[in-house]
């Protein structure tokens, strides 16, 4: 991995970022989400009246705020990834709370979210509509949380000088994971949210 | 140009994914359990409904039969028998008791379980409950 | 045999054969009965038969997996076992309640079993696979736990593997779920929701960890391919496996009762349920090329293979072909379902089992491995059960395509009993592909009875063990 | 601010202004085939700019690169024959 780093012949093209463990499961992610949001759109294509009906009850705002949010998050998180490069411990630490803390308003905003469907009596049995929008969100909402996790033992093991600019494949494995969470909510956005 | 591939990474996915997706699972275990009582039927559970279930049990009915596709393949689906059998927990009682002790040469046949009447009630009350749980229009047709 | 105290190992293999006979044998018994309906009635209802043949299934698979256990925590711990005599005092537990309650299921009606074994107290009885008394579940549990300290004991004593410690998650795993069998509310849809969670927790999930852990030590063993490498793959494909098994539970609560989102919750997780198993074939046929040694024990190498591929092919490729919420209102509970269950259960635990046999018996009887010839009529075996099970699983398909088209796809679906009628023919032929099965059976016993060096033939071996 | 840092900043430029791209088309109510297209083209172009930039993927060879961008294209083309499909 660093040989390769500290060689960049022309031309040649690098290993993935991270510990290639990452890479099957963020793959095996990116299957069920595809699977997930299919499942969305055919069954939208059947009952298209129900779900442009109920999309317009959800709260786009929180949805687009927490796009941004999450974008922002990942640019931190690339920060981090960039300052351990450097070999800059302290920056890489301060990047990755950041990210951390901008992912704790992600959560936030979507705890808002749940709770205001939930106190109008929404479930997952509501409607097929709603059946989708608490599925998607709610396992997306897991994988958010997950990735808090990882990066937070990320942001201690970097605080602690676990890593330097020749080794930092955790930091770049805890980032891969985390941009994962935010490809699929880039798409989970105009999909569930916009689209009609 | 090979990938980095830890055993330790692989081992903290292994970990964090089961731990993710038991929650996960949990989490829909909880909505679950909040959902199933507006489709269970659960109002028809009688005491009688209750003896029924026993004698079903204890007499291992599920070792031919299915009841809402689960359990032997040998005999007949019973969780709609009592629509089946035209609403009538009488033709239920009625088909128990007939079955020959000797059974019918070179057929399947119920074995003959010697049932109270009070057992045969109840066992044809149990049916009847259990053709009332929404199950999502299963099965398919009145033939199971 | 590199520790003492593996050799408690070997009356379990021994009774797990024993009882895998039984099993074959009643298998057989049922498979007439579909087409000669009279046939040991009433002395044998087709209920007590079933009975008896998947609960000795599990019984047998247990014996294999705590033989399995015994044999190799000590080899991976580096460590003598805890303690030897609890091994076989839980042996001899576990095989008289196991011999009880067969006795006790073959001898008196269903009914007067239960109020033998006071079922009142506690009704946990008359539900698929868990139809023991309440007392031996009890057996069970007790069995479970003196056989979890044991070896708990053991690893937490010696060197922690990879492989011991997945298979103590999975054992403990097996332990747990197995509480859920004593939850019997009078709620069907209660009582089926959790009922899954002891049979599809531990077919889709913890018993696919003490196959991995299995399967992972005799590929360590044989091909002898770095352990770090062997103990990494295993991690990523159980993680797969259990990622897509556990929420895969949603795939049996379409039809009972449940809400309706498990129809893709379930669809969508089971429907990925094969990629572990790809993963796994995959991955033993390449540690097998890559061997660095040539280990004389062939035949084991072939069941670990066949392991692979077969739990593949029944697991994953037959499971995946009626997962599907919208395929599954078609053929839940008819003969697919059927033929799911028999090539899943050979190809994933049988298979598994005989694999670790056929590597740890040589050894446990002073050998690396068997003799040349023995090997051979092992694989003569090995041929024969695994290419019938393949048919019994292609003529049931058959019956099951048949009887979910005549008796619930056409316009006009006809009564279950004029189906079962038509799709007799199929019946027959999974009958016969049945014996063919016994047939592998009785050579894999007779294999165990070829002695090196003088010539024995395997059919007077077979003539002493038939 | 060296070279993939700036690019970094660049992008998230980028994917902030197609987000509040669709969130105004979302809020004035816009709907209809070419809206649909327009948005998912814009999902594409930021998906494809988070696994390049930000997963570092571009450096990345071939197998495990397409992989990602494979899988963006192709549940993107499904999603909009699902809406062209069905009527919108």
């Amino acid at each position: 991995m660093e040989q390769i780093a500290s060689h960049p012949a022309a031309g040649q093209k690098k290993a993935l970022p991270g510990d290639f463990a990452i890479w099957i499961f963020i793959y095996a992610e990116l299957l069920v989400f595809g699977i997930f949001f299919l499942a969305y759109a055919y069954t939208r294509a059947q009952h298209v009246e129900l779900f442009n009906t109920y999309q317009q009850h959800l709260n786009r705002e929180s949805g687009a705020i927490n796009t941004l949010v999450l974008i922002t998050s990942s640019y931190f998180v690339v920060m981090a990834v960039a300052a351990i490069r450097r070999g800059a411990a302290g920056h890489c630490t301060r990047w990755l709370i950041l990210a951390v803390l901008s992912g704790s308003v992600f959560v936030w905003i979507k705890l808002a979210e749940f709770a205001a469907k939930h106190a109008e009596g929404i479930t997952l049995s509501t409607n097929t509509f709603y059946m989708f929008y608490l599925s998607l969100t709610f396992f997306h909402f897991m994988h958010v949380l997950m990735g808090m996790v990882i990066l937070s033992v990320v942001a201690l093991k970097a605080y602690r000088g676990a890593y330097n600019a020749q080794e930092h494949t955790g930091v770049e494995t805890g980032a891969s994971y985390w941009h994962m969470v935010d490809l699929v909510w880039i798409i989970l956005f105009p999909l569930v949210y916009v689209l009609h | 140009m090979s990938e980095v591939f830890t055993k330790s990474m692989a081992r903290n996915i292994y970990y964090g994914g089961s731990v993710f997706f038991i929650l996960l699972f949990l989490a829909l275990t909880f909505d679950t359990s909040s959902e199933v009582p507006k489709r269970d039927n659960h109002e028809a559970i009688t005491e009688q409904v209750a003896l029924g279930k026993k004698v079903w049990e204890e007499n291992d009915c599920i070792g031919c039969h299915t009841l809402l596709g689960e359990g032997a393949y040998f005999a007949p689906e019973l969780g709609n028998v009592y629509k089946r059998f035209g609403n009538s927990t009488d033709a239920i009682v009625g088909f128990i008791k007939s079955r020959p002790v000797e059974g019918i040469p070179g057929r399947r046949s119920m074995p003959q379980f010697n049932l109270s009447d009070e057992e045969l009630q109840a066992v044809a009350e149990f049916l009847k409950y259990t053709s009332e749980i929404d199950t999502s229009n299963w099965p398919p047709n009145i033939q199971g | 045999m590199k520790y003492q105290s593996q050799a408690v190992a070997k009356p379990y293999f021994i009774a797990a054969i024993g009882l895998f006979v039984g099993q074959i044998l009643f298998g057989l018994v049922m498979g007439l009965q579909y087409v000669m309906g009279d046939f040991l009635f009433p002395e044998i209802p087709f209920n007590v038969a079933r009975m008896v043949h998947t609960n000795l299934l599990i019984v047998w698979l247990l014996f294999g997996f705590m033989g399995a256990a015994y044999f190799l925590v000590p080899e991976e711990t580096e460590h003598e076992l805890h303690s030897p005599l609890l091994a076989k005092v839980l042996f001899w537990v576990f095989l008289v309640a196991g011999a009880l309650t067969v006795l006790g299921y073959l001898l008196v009606p269903y009914a007067r079993l239960a109020e033998l074994t006071m079922n009142d107290l506690l009704p946990t009885m008359g539900r698929e696979f868990l139809e023991q008394p309440t007392i031996t579940k009890i057996g069970i549990v007790v069995v479970a736990l003196g056989f979890l300290y044991n070896i708990g004991v053991t690893i937490l004593a010696g060197r922690k593997t990879v492989v011991s410690m997945v298979l103590l998650t999975g054992l403990v795993g097996l332990a747990v779920m197995f509480l859920f069998s004593f939850y019997n509310p009078i709620n069907v849809v209660d009582d089926k929701f959790y009922w899954w969670w002891v049979v599809h927790l531990w077919v889709e999930g913890v018993w696919e960890l003490i196959l991995a852990s299995i399967l992972a030590f005799v590929l360590i063993k044989v091909t002898g391919v770095d352990r770090e490498v062997i103990e990494k793959w295993m991690y990523v494909i159980i993680a797969m496996a259990l990622i897509s098994g556990i929420i895969g539970t949603g795939h049996h609560y379409y039809w009972i009762g449940a809400p309706e989102y498990w129809q893709w919750w379930g669809s969508i997780f089971s429907a990925l349920e094969p990629i572990p198993f790809f993963m796994m074939t995959v991955f033993a046929f390449n540690m097998v090329n890559r061997r660095r040694r040539e280990h004389p024990n062939k035949a084991a190498v072939l069941w670990a293979l066949g392991t692979a591929v077969m739990a593949f092919l029944g697991a994953g490729v037959w499971g995946f072909l009626h997962t599907l919420a919208p395929v599954n209102y078609y053929t839940h509970g008819s003969q697919i379902t059927a033929a799911h269950g028999h090539m899943a259960f050979y190809g994933a635990y049988v298979m598994i089992v005989l694999t670790i046999i056929s590597y740890a018996m040589p050894i446990l009887r002073g050998q690396e491995a068997a003799d040349p010839r023995a090997q051979v009529l092992e694989m003569w075996s090995f041929w024969l059960m695994t290419v019938s099970m393949v048919f019994i699983t292609l003529f049931l398909t058959g019956a099951g395509v048949l009887q979910v088209w005549l008796q619930r796809f056409t316009d006009n679906p006809q009564p279950f009993m004029v189906v079962q009628e038509k799709i007799e023919v199929f019946y027959w032929l999974r009958e016969a592909a049945g014996l063919v099965f016994l047939l592998g059976l009785i050579l894999y016993v007779a294999a165990f009875f070829v002695k090196g060096g003088e010539r024995v033939m395997a059919s007077n071996a077979v003539a002493d063990t038939a | 601010m060296d070279v993939s840092t700036r690019r970094a900043l660049q992008v998230w430029l980028a994917l902030v202004v197609l987000t509040l791209l669709t969130w105004a088309v979302g809020r004035a109510g816009l709907g209809g085939g070419p809206v649909i297209a327009g948005i998912l083209l814009s999902v594409a172009v930021k998906g494809q700019m988070v696994a390049d930039v930000f997963m570092g993927l571009r450096a990345v060879r071939s197998p495990w690169r397409w992989m990602v961008s494979g899988w963006l294209l192709m549940v993107l083309a499904l999603i909009g024959l699902a809406f062209f499909t069905g009527e919108t």
